[in-house]
């Protein structure tokens, strides 16, 4: 069965969300532990196929049995292999954590909930697996309708943000689908590594050019880099708490992801980075998102919508990296991808932890929170020294990585934006923390029977995918040089 | 000479932490919390003496943590230096806790599990930072000290304590990360590592100017050490109770900024870079306007605790002094004066402690006629301040001696006068507050002629700690061999 | 192919798709625009692309401008809403303007309209055109190519469609016990248009006639997908109109008759499943994940090559399935506004 | 002249694809919207499908000649006879895409009317400030 894991690790997800519609129509109750069921062996079968990537390299896997570039192939390296261990990772948590929080946000469409879900999973384990450059594009909407459905399950404004979310998404999906046409036009082939061999014979025409570059803005509209962001912060505010959650770690990042593997696996370092020399450009977007990002979060009052904003940021963070053009920042951008997917989901579930018991995530909601949820504070402080970079978490490890990368390409302004993020993120925490910290709870009942300082956690499935999250912080952040030497690295060093 | 792996260095950082987890959760019986403290901080002192015979042999520990970078590990590297470091920070957790309990119980502070559980985090990450083998281990512990003592400045959780809170935390954070952490990370790209060794790891061939940068972020980004103008979190940290601030100012926290500074040009540059280059005449400029300046601020100060603040600016500012001077002998003496002055500063503390718990008095102005009442605890408090001002029969003149033939060693004349100035100014803004508390005029005086000292347990700790202090004027050796073992000097 | 036609139909195409844009109504604009998908049609078949062109006919002009014709019912046809746009306007122009001349500047690079030696038409379809009948022993190509080469591909296509239903469905369906004693639900009563029952003996009859013959064309279609244009879709979008076709002529209670709500996602599920289903019983006799070879173990009298063209019918069967059940259902949701209890 | 009419279809594809995404950016009505939508990719699918074309070639559909127990006889053949599939069944998975994507773009706009009593944009932003 091995070796059948890289189809397995899509096919199951597919095959529950059926089975979830199915059973949802008579015992609803069955979808939340079908969900989380289905993660579990993903997870396994992901760890499975990453043990198996490190041992003996690359797996490839034919849909049909029809050799590469006629049938459809799974290309799983290093990288990959370990992003969707993230990806499924995340799913798991986040499938145990939406019990309680799907029950009283969304009443009878539970199982509707959950199938999309998994269908998301499905959707972004595919786009991180896929060897063919049109595959991508189907599992790319698969992600994004499922994605749209599930953003659309809150009320109120959601509706108009998913919205522009939806024009936003299908202009970015088009854009790709249209690169992919100028490759096809260009090579005949739809295969990535089969493309890279025949464009790299080629000379560069317009043609290539186009096929980067709306490829590439393509992406960029998904995951929101700066000019194209204005979808963002709405959608991921208004969205149910268990789809932000789920959403806000992985979409970005997987189109972040794609980005990597369109700059390595289709173009190639010399046509990007000598041919193109556009490097300057995009790193000074990169800094803008940033930049931008960070000062719209410091202007955001409500702690939900803060977080959209530094994605934003974070999103910044991985674009400059990987185009600064040398290992260093390669690996940092590789690496952010994983830190940042964590670090997200480690803040989304502390807030929504608060949403749930508090209902409402303003700052002065906030009021004498530590005394009232202690254990989620200490997920959400945890979080907050990723985002800041505090040492040992991972966020400190990939920053340094970003910086290294930035310091050796001498892309000062860069380097800067990464310094004054991590400042402005520090404030911004300690603005929370410190809210939380010395305000008293605000009197709500003035019978004085009860204790005014009255522990009230939230559910225990909440608790332990958050604490779950914290830990991997740590974890990832210690093992940093062994997911640096051998699922990074060579990966990079098949491009560089 | 000979390098042990061993468990050793871990352990004492482990047990500090570990003495925190269990203080955090016997939080509902106070006396066992109490214990709690007092085991690990005295199974720390069994450790450190085990090392410590080992250290003095001309030997070093080092324990490898975890390879977080690829080739660049984090890992503990015990030497002399950083042995009387820990030997400091141990001696003076279990004197301190002494101080906290008489200080916090009668005064009957809130929150005092949090207190003591974030106190012995806090001298893990001391731990941590002393026994640090490079620069990434070091900064790893800085930040973890600067995190877990926010809780500690910010105690009282009212105004005050969160504007000063917000300024500690701004400025450590930010000098950390927006100048130690590039500092690090360039000084890394450029030599391929981080490993402090006496010799430097720059090449002499190094770009000057580059080691300017370099040795200025370094300088700044160890904003614990209080160099100005990023001083200002220090005297804001002083709304933290008492207790805390002898920890912060003696101990814990600005020690690690100079213990990190010092690190940083003896095992980074290296004193022959140093002394061969112009840097040094920079480190030393440097510290000298934060020693002369922060000396005439002390002066001006009411608040006894502020005006201790800023003489701790100024002592910090010594330290680095010595060690910019870069000969043998003010490294030497910079790294006792690190042990030295923590024994006299804390004193100073404890008795400002005593004398807000006994009398409730926090203004100099307030404390004439003290001596009359609280005679025990103002005589510690002037073999304190003599320590400070480096005067004989304390430890203070052994380290300020060996700082100064360091001066003369570098020819540097100038830097002689630095220290002359700056000793006279410490003697002026300590001897007044003695002078008043016991020879005053009898119709000046504030307090009753009846004695009436600070609880025992307030009281004892600073008795102990001026009695080490006259000590260490007799036995200088127990921090001297260590400084003698860190330098090269014997063997 | 006769360019002339072509450039005319192009021109068409852009007039239409111009009108689309310009015309304030939105039922006109609607309208316009289903124009615009069919003379696209034309073109594509044209272009040798009847399966394409099919496909269109029957997914993008027929059952999307029910669609659309459907929203415009249950929402507004008129905007009245006036704000000057202009700056937007203007500056997205220049954005588009941007975009559209570089991609006019590749154009040149681009080989000419219609040139066989092309490098899109050369290395991969060359393969599949001159290796399908070998490697499965189906004439269309196109069938040959969707259902098995790529069949993964048209699998997560399939799921689409699915996702597409559920999503609308979790989006907009309302119970009506749920909201009855609802204020709210008063206030949406009252902005949904009323609708006027039309009760007209023609179109009950035209339909009533119509209906199995469209229903027969759309089997025919499915199962003769290896021989002739045609296939899942095409066939499962004819077999949902017709449906639609029920519920429109009559109403929703009578086609709901024919497949309630619980028939619909029980049937759109099990389309995929018998799709994937195929696939995994690939994975268990041993073969890859949706390698059609290995079913002659289990399929009597069948070698490898004939059990791949066997599958594929198998797969289409499930494609047509999912399609039929989600237009229908899309329809359904889209058409009553999520209450399924009347629509057009 | 020839050289336009030779790269008439793609030039008519630039036009209607930025037609499409002028309307998605700049209209203010959420219908047109994705009315310019679908407008934007059947311009791309157009795109995939003149790439695809072959001057005089049929569709692609193998003329087949069987014996007499159906089993084909095998014969060469030569792609330039029949137009290009991959294409279209690249495209046929796109237009499946755009209607689905259409579908959940309406049920959003119907939920957005119930919700703003309005289907224009602007009109919404102004009733939410």
């Amino acid at each position: 069965m091995i070796d059948q894991a890289p189809a397995l690790i899509v096919v199951i997800p597919l095959l529950a969300a059926l089975f979830i519609t199915v059973i949802g129509v008579y015992k609803p109750r069955l979808s939340w532990i079908l969900t989380v069921l289905t993660f579990v062996i993903t997870s396994i079968f992901t760890i499975i196929t990453l043990k198996q990537v490190v041992v003996i390299g690359p797996v490839y896997y034919m849909f049909g049995n029809w050799p590469a570039p006629f049938g459809i192939e799974f290309v799983i390296d290093h990288l990959n292999a370990l992003i969707i261990a993230m990806i499924s990772i995340v799913a798991l948590l986040v499938a145990i954590y939406s019990k309680h929080d799907v029950k009283k946000e969304l009443g009878d469409k539970i199982p509707h909930f959950y199938s999309l879900f998994t269908l998301l999973v499905t959707g972004l384990l595919g786009i991180t697996m896929t060897g063919d450059a049109f595959n991508l594009y189907v599992l790319l909407e698969v992600s994004a309708l499922t994605s749209y459905a599930l953003l659309a399950l809150s009320k109120g404004r959601a509706y108009i943000a998913t919205f522009n979310y939806l024009i936003m998404g299908t202009i970015g999906a088009c854009f790709y689908l249209l690169g992919v046409g100028y490759l096809l036009i260009n090579t005949g082939s739809l295969n990535m590594a089969d493309i890279a061999t025949i464009i790299n014979a080629n000379t560069y025409s317009y043609a290539v050019l186009a096929a980067f570059l709306f490829i590439m803005i393509g992406m960029w509209t998904k995951m929101a880099l700066f000019p194209l962001h204005g979808w963002l912060p709405n959608v991921y505010t208004y969205a149910p708490t268990s789809t932000s959650c789920l959403l806000a770690p992985l979409m970005t990042k997987v189109s972040v992801y794609v980005m990597l593997r369109m700059m390595t696996s289709v173009f190639n370092y010399d046509y990007i980075f000598n041919v193109l020399q556009w490097q300057q450009v995009i790193v000074a977007l990169a800094v803008l998102a940033i930049l931008a990002g960070s000062i719209l979060a410091f202007r955001q009052d409500n702690l939900k919508r803060m977080l959209t904003y530094l994605i934003v940021a974070e999103i910044g963070y991985m674009v400059g990296g990987a185009w600064l053009g040398n290992v260093n920042g390669f690996t940092g951008a590789s690496y952010h991808i994983i830190a940042d997917g964590f670090m997200t989901l480690c803040l989304f579930l502390a807030i929504g932890c608060i949403i749930y018991k508090i209902g409402d995530s303003s700052l002065a909601s906030m009021k004498g929170i530590f005394k009232k949820m202690p254990l989620t504070m200490v997920g959400f402080l945890i979080g907050a020294f990723s985002m800041i970079g505090i040492p040992p978490t991972c966020g400190f490890f990939s920053k340094w990585y970003l910086l290294s990368g930035a310091y050796e390409a001498g892309a000062w302004p860069f380097f800067v934006a990464l310094l004054v993020s991590s400042l402005v993120n520090a404030i911004l925490f300690f603005r929370i923390i410190e809210v939380g910290y010395f305000h008293a709870l605000p009197e709500e009942e003035p019978n004085h029977n009860h204790p005014k300082h009255k522990r009230d956690e939230a559910p225990l499935s909440m608790i332990i995918p958050l604490l779950t999250t914290a830990g991997l912080l740590i974890g990832i952040g210690i093992y940093t040089a062994d997911i640096v030497t051998y699922l990074i690295r060579p990966f990079i060093n098949t491009f560089l | 000479m000979q390098t042990f792996t061993s468990f050793l260095p871990a352990a004492i950082v482990l047990t500090s932490f570990i003495g925190s987890v269990a203080v955090f959760f016997t939080k509902k019986n106070q006396n066992l919390r109490e214990v709690w403290t007092f085991i690990t901080a005295a199974i720390n002192i069994v450790l450190l003496f085990r090392m410590a015979k080992w250290i003095l042999a001309g030997n070093t520990y080092t324990y490898h943590i975890a390879e977080v970078l690829p080739g660049l590990p984090l890992f503990f590297n015990v030497d002399g230096f950083g042995m009387l470091f820990a030997f400091v920070a141990g001696s003076l957790w279990i004197v301190t806790s002494l101080y906290s309990i008489g200080y916090m119980r009668p005064l009957k502070e809130h929150a005092q599990t949090r207190y003591f559980a974030c106190f012995a985090l806090a001298i893990s990450a001391t731990m941590g930072v002393a026994f640090s083998g490079n620069v990434l281990t070091m900064y790893v512990f800085y930040e973890i000290l600067s995190l877990s003592t926010y809780p500690l400045v910010t105690h009282h959780q009212d105004n005050e304590a969160r504007g000063g809170g917000r300024k500690y935390l701004t400025f450590l954070l930010t000098t950390s990360i927006g100048f130690a952490l590039p500092a690090m990370i360039i000084t890394y790209l450029n030599t391929g590592t981080l490993t402090f060794s006496n010799a430097g790891i720059f090449s002499q061939t190094a770009d000057p100017t580059l080691l300017l940068v370099l040795l200025l972020l370094f300088l700044f980004g160890f904003a614990k050490s209080g160099i100005m103008p990023f001083h200002v979190w220090l005297p804001g940290a002083m709304v933290a109770p008492t207790p805390v601030s002898a920890l912060l100012h003696a101990v814990a926290v600005v020690k690690v900024g100079v213990f990190c500074v010092l690190r940083i040009l003896t095992g980074v540059f290296g004193i022959d870079l140093l002394s061969s280059t112009s840097l040094s005449t920079v480190v030393c400029v440097i510290a000298s306007i934060t020693v002369i300046v922060s000396s005439l601020i002390a002066l001006t100060q009411d608040n006894l605790k502020r005006r201790l603040a800023f003489s701790t600016v100024g002592q910090l500012s010594y330290i680095v002094l010595g060690a910019g001077i870069a000969t043998m002998y003010g490294v030497m003496g910079s790294m006792t004066h690190i042990a030295m002055h923590a024994f006299g500063k804390i004193t100073l503390f404890f008795c400002a402690g005593a004398i807000y718990v006994a009398t409730g008095k926090k203004y100099i102005s307030q404390m004439v006629g003290l001596g009359k009442q609280m005679p025990i605890t103002m005589i510690a408090f002037l073999i304190g301040s003599m320590s400070v001002i480096g005067l004989p029969l304390t430890g203070g003149i052994i380290s300020k001696w060996y700082m100064v033939l360091g001066a003369m060693d570098s020819g540097r004349i100038w830097i002689l006068i630095v220290y002359l100035i700056s000793s006279l100014l410490n003697a002026a803004y300590f001897f007044p507050i003695v002078y008043n508390a016991f020879f005053c005029k009898e119709e000046d005086s504030q307090y009753p002629n009846k004695i009436k000292e600070a609880p025992l347990p307030a009281l004892i700790p600073p008795v102990l700690t001026a009695i080490g202090t006259f000590l260490l004027f007799i036995y200088p050796e127990l921090f001297l061999n260590f400084a003698k073992v860190a330098v090269g000097v014997s063997k | 192919m006769i360019i002339g036609f072509d450039v005319i139909c192009l021109c068409l195409i852009l007039l239409c798709a111009i009108l689309a844009l310009y015309i304030k109504d939105l039922m006109g604009a609607v309208i316009v625009f289903g124009a615009y998908s069919f003379l696209m049609c034309i073109v594509w078949a044209c272009n040798a692309a009847i399966d394409v062109a099919f496909t269109e006919a029957a997914v993008g002009a027929g059952v999307g401008t029910v669609f659309l014709v459907s929203t415009v019912y249950s929402t507004t046809r008129v905007d009245s809403f006036k704000k000057n746009r202009f700056i937007t306007q203007l500056l997205m122009f220049f954005v588009v303007c941007i975009v559209g001349s570089l991609l006019l500047l590749t154009v040149t690079d681009l080989p000419e309209w219609g040139d066989g030696n092309a490098p899109a038409n050369a290395h991969l379809s060359s393969y599949y055109l001159e290796n399908s009948i070998d490697d499965t022993h189906v004439p269309n190509v196109v069938t040959s190519v969707l259902a098995d080469y790529r069949g993964f591909d048209t699998m997560l296509e399939t799921c689409v469609v699915f996702i597409a239903f559920i999503a609308i469905f979790a989006i907009l369906r309302v119970r009506k016990s749920r909201t009855n004693n609802d204020e709210t639900s008063k206030i949406f009563e009252l902005l949904v248009p009323s609708y006027q029952k039309v009760d007209s003996v023609i179109i009950k009859t035209a339909s009533h006639l119509m209906i199995p013959f469209m229903q027969l064309f759309a089997l025919y279609v499915v199962a003769h997908g290896h021989y002739s244009p045609g296939g899942g879709f095409q066939g499962g979008v004819i077999l949902g109109a017709s449906l639609i076709l029920l519920a429109i002529s009559y109403d929703f209670k009578k086609s709901l008759n024919y497949l309630s709500e619980k028939k619909v996602i029980l049937l759109v599920a099990l389309g995929v499943l018998i799709y994937a289903g195929i696939g995994v019983i690939c994975l268990f006799l041993g073969g890859n994940f949706l390698d059609y070879s290995v079913l002659s173990k289990i399929l009597p009298a069948t070698d490898s090559i004939m059990a791949r063209s066997h599958a594929m019918l198998g797969v289409e069967i499930g494609v047509a399935l999912t399609v039929m059940v989600s237009m229908y259902g899309i329809y359904l949701c889209l058409s009553s506004n999520g209450r399924f209890d009347k629509g057009l | 002249m020839d050289y336009i009419l030779n790269h008439f279809n793609y030039i008519i594809v630039v036009i209607i694809m930025m037609l499409g995404l002028w309307g998605m950016l700049s209209l203010s009505n959420l219908v047109k919207k994705l009315i310019s939508m679908a407008i934007f990719q059947t311009g791309i699918i157009l795109f995939y499908i003149s790439m695809g074309a072959k001057k005089g070639s049929s569709i692609p559909i193998i003329k087949q000649a069987y014996d007499d127990h159906h089993h084909p006889i095998h014969q060469t053949i030569n792609h330039i006879d029949y137009a290009n599939p991959l294409t279209q069944i690249l495209m046929l998975t796109a237009i499946v895409v755009g209607v689905a994507t259409l579908g959940l773009g309406l049920a959003l706009t119907q939920r957005v009317y119930s919700e703003h009593k309005s289907l224009n944009e602007d009109e919404i932003l102004e009733s939410l400030s």
